[in-house]
């Protein structure tokens, strides 16, 4: 992976850019490049949308490659298919950024098996939040069809607003939107796999790239700025103690944030096991410590814990915070901490398939900040 | 490993191969997934035929087997020892019944092809997900304990005493020999009671491997067939039990008789000169049937179904001694007239027509009648009844014989109890089936023998004892260990809630629960392995071996694709 | 002669192995005729078959199933068939509540004697199902 | 008649008086009750053991942040208490916390119930935006005329168990000058000692039977008019996409489920996971298929796991992150199923669940 990305190919967009990509795989499929395509498609009540896996080329006129909203990580996605196996069809996987990072930090948790897969990502404006839009979902697709015609993320969830790896390319192959001529998009090849596919299709890579690269570049670099400074008015919020039980004061424990997060990969959740449930002395013992103690108790290190688990994989993909029933900022502050705790390796979760997990590697030299200098 | 799975179709004769195109379903089967070779042949149940599947599980190195053929009623079995032979496990098989549930049902042989496809698919399907299972062996003690020394424990001791097994027979009084002893005669024969059982009894005494605890009751018994821990105290005495190990249980605790007081229209132990059987039989054997005043009576009257409607059942032998009572009667007072009031006549089998007919060739009524009174009247009692036409009648007699109805021995409770066997109608010990299993009980390796399971005269308690007797010499063969199903229940410690759901539906209280680590265990030499508690359980902490979620539906699935 | 376009219904047919399962033999060894609709699946009880399966089968295209077990009273587990029975009821009334054509779904207690019943239950079941008509399930791609 | 305590004062701070002469006199170590937990006054259950913070307890709030029952069980699972605990909770988390007991998820020994006549609660997502101070006068008018608040869940506009079951005490909650007059009554033995000596005037009363029932019927028609509705949208396999199609998979419902009990959730076990063949059979079958599967089968069989013992709380709906009406589809196909076995779920400890004994003769409609 991480081919040099100075050239890509081109394709010319007839109507719009969204049937040219589905076109472009409908082609892949076509070629028997690949058996089946993975993408997100409208649900039949229209209200939201859902991946699905396309055998039956006719299906894919009714996907989007771009949906307004992400009500199902991509990573799980994979992780439901490959998982217990590569099996014998070639699938495209078509998914945002974020999705594509996650895919591949589960690939290194042995969550998912990419040999079958090609990742398609795509420069990703950022998505809705997902109550408002399943409430009124036409209203939804026009503020996203606005926002994304003014470049606008104004509408989009708040992690989508902060997140500078919007082109992050962590799969085969990248549709590049950004910086590209009228009428037309890149597609970026990532890997070998990618390379494989383009020449397969007889589409040769000889775009140059520096005006995707230079808008991504400023994008990004305009974004993280933004970031950093959501980041320190968070931390003012909720850094301390009492602010960070305030912030989780109205948690109701229902763990959705863990259910839906794609790198908390558990089949039982050590804070929904045995190991978290106490004889009734335990519990009177530290209510009658403070006079009385909060139920369901344990909020706080239940969401301590899982920053523990998974912030070093955490992607900021915000789906934590969209499945939370009462709102609580989840997302905003694990991306948060994750960037702290993710710098300290000098790691960048889902970013490159070759680099090891931080948790299961080390170096002789590092972290000497850390260590007790006597 | 790589799966390599063999697809064996029989043509079963013409059975199969005239109503199925094998050569489609071999073409449909051969190319999927994990099959490596598919074949058909002409009659694989035959020497042959077995001989020829052999052969081909070494020479194609299979690692699983199915075989679309007959019902694996039939020849499951069979195809299973052969894998056993070729060294693969024989649970890495699975049969397509493409004859009893194909080519014999269906019509047209294109539809009859069509299913067959489906039924093998779906069997290869299955198989593939199927794992080896092992044969599990427990240590089987051949000893057993009989309780109750009537006619029916003590046949049973002595059938089942043999040089290298030893019977422990447990009676609550101080004598062996139960009811019989009462008995002058048993119908139809007449032979005197203690014919039958003075013999006996002295057998048992001098058989070595019986050994006999009278006045003793049991206290306790845990365990499973092979292996059963008993507890014994001897009745009224605060010594310390005896304590011994066996491997199958026998109850024989009989029966007794309704207490006619509960039915007060009969006057028992209101008037003089009524009487219940037992009480007759007493007098009878002593030599002198006499009323209160000494006199010898000249008319008898004897009420069959005393209590019948009250225990909601036929006694079963009441009529027949009834009728044996006649006899005694003529035997002992010459031209003495009797009169049987009866509701309904039970005289089943062979000889006991004949005892019947030749019963009542003199001196004999026999009233059907309902509704009966019976009352003081001068020196005399007067039966007060309605006949068939509901007519109402009296008649004086000097002596009533009341025939009480059949009910369970008075410690069948707590027995039921310890050994927790179920109790059936009446209170009397529930047999496993009533057609299919009349000795064995829903815990194998406890048996019932006699009128502890229902009403019966003496021929039908001998023939239980023998039943059970083979029962327990085929299950328990000294120095031979037993082999438990293997197709048990198991319950995931890691998954298992513990909220008791499996413990409620299981039959054979082969679950119980562990109240320190508070989940659901399976006694695997218990388990029947029916998976009650595999669809009860909600959290699938529950599974079956062999019918496992994903072998059944995976089997589901390709069935329906 | 059947028209090839005529509908034949899938049938899942879970059979105990002691009641129906012989019934079902006994159907066949006396050459007792019925549509090939039925798949039988064969379980040690009725009680061993998991609603989830009667589910999954209806989802997956399952034009009926059938669960056949001992009559009442002569289970050979005893009393499995009543926990049967319990269970059906209760995923039918769910079906019924949420119009699920519940009329796919059957109960009947089929003894080792009965082939001619057990014939007759398919056949039976096979129009009724042709009734109710294909199940359409099996083309849903959102479930 | 009963015994029962009245107190001039609103119903919260009322019990509020007596929890607080439960804790003082040692007559319990702990009380189970909402309280408000910080200044923006979000309120949470808690266990609390020192007197002096039932100054922030709100035990009638009516908002359901978690279903009580969960919290009971997770304090008694691995064993009863020790000590004597008194709780505050809804009809309806009583009954669910019984049927727990039920499946050894809980005890009953050593616990208190008190609990109210039970006018509904507002929907979570208003107390997510804090709207609840706001509308409780409204909410107070509303049951003082025995009328149904439109802005209540409608698992609770259509509740007809709204007397609780197996309570120790009753406080009424439903009918006129609730605000001002609190009564408790004290159901059983077991109530009255445990307030035995109390300073408060205790006198015979009964809970009027006719605004209950009058209050009843007007639920009943409600509930009549949302199951309609429902009806509607439970049309089939197209309706229940139709339905279910927004669902994420958080499987939130089935956390928040009071009912809910397993360690590992059948649907999230190795059983419910496709693999790569099964994936191959489907696509070939449908062409092509939602990923991750079963969305319809999950809830299908989480229904079939918990209908018979569905209290109709309402958590799962509260929960969702996309609104799927899941309480009333729950609702009404556990109350028919409960019906059948004439089962309501937590109305007696004794009672056995449906689903561990059976009748011989029963259900004779459902087979051949």
């Amino acid at each position: 992976m991480n081919k040099p990305k100075n050239k890509a190919a081109v394709v010319k967009v007839k109507s719009d850019i969204e049937k040219s990509v589905l076109d472009f795989l409908k082609k892949g499929m076509d070629n028997e490049i690949f058996d089946a395509v993975l993408i997100p498609m409208k649900v039949p009540a229209g209200d939201s949308f859902a991946y699905v896996l396309i055998k039956d080329k006719s299906l894919l006129k009714d996907a989007s490659y771009l949906p307004p909203v992400m009500p199902v990580q991509g990573a799980n996605a994979v992780s439901s298919i490959t998982r217990l196996g590569k099996g014998k069809m070639k699938i495209a996987a078509v998914m945002r950024p974020c999705e594509t990072r996650a895919t591949v930090e589960l690939t290194k948790l042995g969550q998912t098996d990419l040999e079958n897969i090609i990742l398609i990502s795509m420069d990703c404006p950022g998505v809705l939040p997902l109550s408002d839009f399943v409430n009124d979902s036409k209203k939804g697709m026009k503020l996203f069809n606005e926002s994304i015609k003014k470049e606008e993320d104004k509408e989009m969830r708040p992690v989508c607003q902060i997140c500078d790896k919007s082109s992050m390319i962590a799969g085969d192959l990248h549709i590049g939107t950004l910086g590209a001529k009228k009428d037309t998009f890149f597609v970026i090849s990532n890997s070998d796999k990618g390379d494989e596919i383009l020449s397969k299709l007889k589409i040769s890579k000889n775009e140059d790239l520096d005006s995707w690269l230079s808008k991504v570049k400023n994008i990004s670099e305009e974004k993280l700025k933004k970031r950093k400074n959501a980041h320190k008015i968070l931390k003012s919020q909720v850094g301390g103690l009492d602010n960070l039980l305030d912030t989780f004061s109205q948690c109701i424990n229902c763990h959705n944030c863990m259910r839906v997060c794609p790198v908390c990969y558990c089949r039982l959740c050590y804070f929904d096991s045995d190991k978290v449930k106490h004889p009734s002395d335990d519990y009177l013992m530290r209510a009658e410590k403070t006079g009385s103690l909060r139920c369901p108790s344990d909020i706080t290190l239940f969401q301590m814990g899982r920053m523990m688990h998974m912030s070093l994989s955490c992607v900021s993909c915000g789906m934590c915070e969209d499945a939370c029933p009462m709102d609580i900022p989840v997302a905003q502050i694990f991306s948060m901490v994750a960037d702290e705790t993710q710098d300290l390796f000098d790691y960048v979760s889902g970013r490159d398939i070759e680099e090891p997990l931080p948790f299961v590697s080390y170096k002789e030299k590092e972290l000497e900040e850390m260590e007790d200098a006597a | 490993m790589e799966r390599k799975i063999g697809v064996y179709i029989c043509e079963c004769g013409p059975n199969i191969s005239e109503k199925i195109d094998i050569d489609k379903v071999i073409d449909a089967v051969s190319k999927l997934d994990g099959v490596s070779v598919a074949k058909r042949y002409k009659l694989l149940c035959s020497e042959e035929g077995k001989k020829y599947l052999l052969d081909e599980i070494k020479k194609q190195g299979l690692t699983h087997l199915v075989v679309s053929a007959c019902s694996p009623r039939d020849h499951e079995k069979t195809f299973m020892e052969i894998c056993e032979k070729a060294g693969i496990n024989p649970y890495l098989f699975q049969m397509a019944n493409i004859r009893e549930h194909c080519a014999w049902i269906t019509e047209n042989k294109d539809d009859a092809t069509k299913k067959a496809i489906r039924m093998t698919k779906a069997a290869i399907r299955r198989v593939r997900y199927h794992s080896s299972l092992e044969k599990k062996e427990i240590e089987g003690n051949p000893d057993v304990l009989v309780i109750g020394g009537g006619i029916a424990g003590i046949e049973t001791c002595l059938q089942l005493a043999n040089s290298n097994r030893k019977i422990y027979l447990v009676e609550k009084t101080s004598s062996l020999g139960g009811l019989i002893n009462n008995f002058e005669k048993t119908y139809p024969n007449m032979v005197p009671g203690s014919d039958i059982i003075k013999q006996r009894i002295e057998d048992i005494k001098k058989n070595e491997n019986i050994q006999v605890f009278t006045d003793s009751e049991v206290e306790e018994i845990i365990g499973f067939l092979g292996n059963f821990e008993v507890k014994l105290k001897k009745v009224s005495e605060e010594n310390v039990p005896v304590e011994f190990n066996v491997g199958a249980v026998v109850l024989a605790t009989g029966s007794s008789v309704f207490d006619p007081e509960k039915t007060p229209q009969y006057g028992y132990k209101k008037l003089d000169n009524v009487i219940t059987s037992l009480e007759f039989e007493e007098m009878n054997k002593s030599g002198k049937i006499s009323l209160a005043n000494g006199e010898k009576p000249k008319t008898v009257a004897i009420i069959h179904c005393v209590g019948r409607e009250k225990v909601g059942y036929c006694s079963d032998i009441c009529c027949m001694y009834s009728l044996k009572f006649v006899r005694y009667l003529q035997d002992k007072i010459p031209n003495i007239k009797v009169f049987n009031f009866y509701s309904d006549l039970c005289i089943p089998g062979k000889t006991y027509q004949k005892f019947y007919e030749q019963t009542i060739e003199k001196n004999v009524d026999l009233i059907r009648s309902t509704d009966i009174n019976i009352e003081k009247k001068a020196n005399k009692i007067s039966v007060i009844y309605k006949d068939e036409n509901k007519n109402k009648k009296t008649l004086s007699v000097d002596m009533v014989i009341l025939s009480p109805a059949v009910i369970p021995n008075s410690d069948t409770n707590k027995l039921a109890e310890i050994t927790s066997i179920s109790q059936g109608d009446g209170g009397f010990f529930a047999e496993e089936h009533e057609k299919l299993g009349p000795v064995s009980t829903t815990t194998e390796g406890i048996y019932i023998v006699g009128s502890a399971q229902g009403p019966k005269d003496i021929s039908s308690t001998i023939i239980q004892a023998e039943a059970a007797t083979g029962k327990i010499l085929t299950s328990l063969i000294p120095g031979k260990k037993i082999e438990p199903e293997i197709k048990v229940s198991h319950i995931s410690e890691s998954l298992c809630i513990g909220c008791k759901t499996c413990l409620s539906v299981c039959s054979y209280g082969a679950i119980t629960f562990d109240e320190t680590k508070k989940v659901s265990v399976v006694n695997e030499v218990i388990c029947r392995g029916c998976g009650n508690c595999v669809a009860a359980c909600p959290s699938g902490a529950a599974s079956i071996k062999h019918f496992t979620f994903d072998q059944l539906y995976q089997e589901l699935v390709e069935a329906v694709q | 002669m059947k028209k090839d376009d005529e509908f034949l219904p899938k049938i899942i047919a879970f059979l105990c192995n002691w009641c129906s399962y012989a019934g079902a033999d006994l159907a066949g060894t006396s050459r007792l005729k019925y549509p090939p609709s039925i798949l039988p699946i064969r379980v040690m009880c009725s009680s061993r078959v998991d609603p989830l399966f009667v589910i999954k089968a209806y989802l997956g295209g399952a034009d009926g199933v059938l669960i056949a077990g001992c009559h009442p009273g002569d289970c050979h587990y005893e009393k499995g068939n009543y926990y049967t029975r319990r269970r059906f009821a209760v995923l039918k009334t769910i079906a019924e509540n949420l119009k699920l054509e519940s009329d796919r779904l059957k109960l009947s207690w089929i003894s080792a004697s009965e082939g001619p019943k057990y014939a007759k239950v398919a056949t039976e079941f096979t129009e009724q199902i042709k009734k109710v008509g294909e199940n359409h399930t099996k083309n849903q791609i959102f479930l | 008649m009963t015994k029962a305590i009245v107190i001039n004062k609103t119903a919260d701070q009322g019990l509020t008086e007596v929890l607080k002469f439960l804790l003082e006199n040692d007559r319990v170590k702990g009380v189970f009750t909402l309280k408000k937990i910080n200044k923006e006054g979000d309120v949470s259950y808690s266990l609390i053991t020192n007197a002096d913070d039932l100054k922030d307890s709100v035990p009638f709030y009516p908002l359901m942040p978690v279903n009580a029952a969960k919290i009971l069980s997770r304090f008694t699972l691995k064993g009863p208490s020790d000590v004597p605990i008194v709780a505050v909770l809804k009809p309806c988390e009583l009954r669910a916390f019984i049927e727990l007991v039920k499946r050894e998820q809980g005890s009953l020994e050593n616990l208190f119930f008190i609990s109210s006549t039970c006018a509904g609660v507002f929907p979570l997502e208003m107390g997510k935006e804090r709207l609840i101070e706001k509308n409780l006068s409204k909410y107070f008018e509303k049951i003082k005329k025995l009328e149904i608040l439109d802005d209540l869940r409608p698992v609770c506009r259509s509740c007809e168990e709204f007397v609780p079951y197996n309570a120790d005490m009753t406080v009424k909650l439903i009918g006129e000058n609730i605000d001002k007059k609190s009564i408790i009554f004290l159901n059983t033995k077991k109530a009255e000692k445990l307030v035995e000596g109390i300073k408060l005037d205790v006198s015979e009363k009964d809970l009027d039977k006719k605004t209950l029932d009058n209050f009843k019927s007007k639920r009943a028609e409600e509930k009549k008019k949302i199951f309609a509705d429902i009806d509607k949208k439970t049309n089939g396999i197209d309706g229940l996409i139709d339905l279910f199609g927004r669902c994420i998979g958080c499987h939130a419902c089935r956390e928040a489920c009071p009912i809910c009990y397993c360690k590992l959730c059948e649907f999230d076990s190795s059983d419910c996971e496709y693999k790569p063949s099964n994936y191959e059979i489907e696509l070939r079958k449908r062409g092509g298929l939602r990923v991750p599967p079963g969305t319809v089968y999950y809830h299908l069989g989480r229904l079939d796991h918990v209908t018979i013992s569905c209290v109709g709380c309402g958590s799962c709906e509260d929960v969702c992150p996309v609104d799927i009406p899941l309480s009333a589809i729950f609702k009404k196909v556990g109350e028919s199923v409960q019906k059948m076995f004439d089962y309501i779920p937590g109305r007696d400890p004794k009672e056995d669940l449906p689903i561990t004994t059976f009748e011989k003769e029963e259900l004779t409609e459902f087979e051949e």
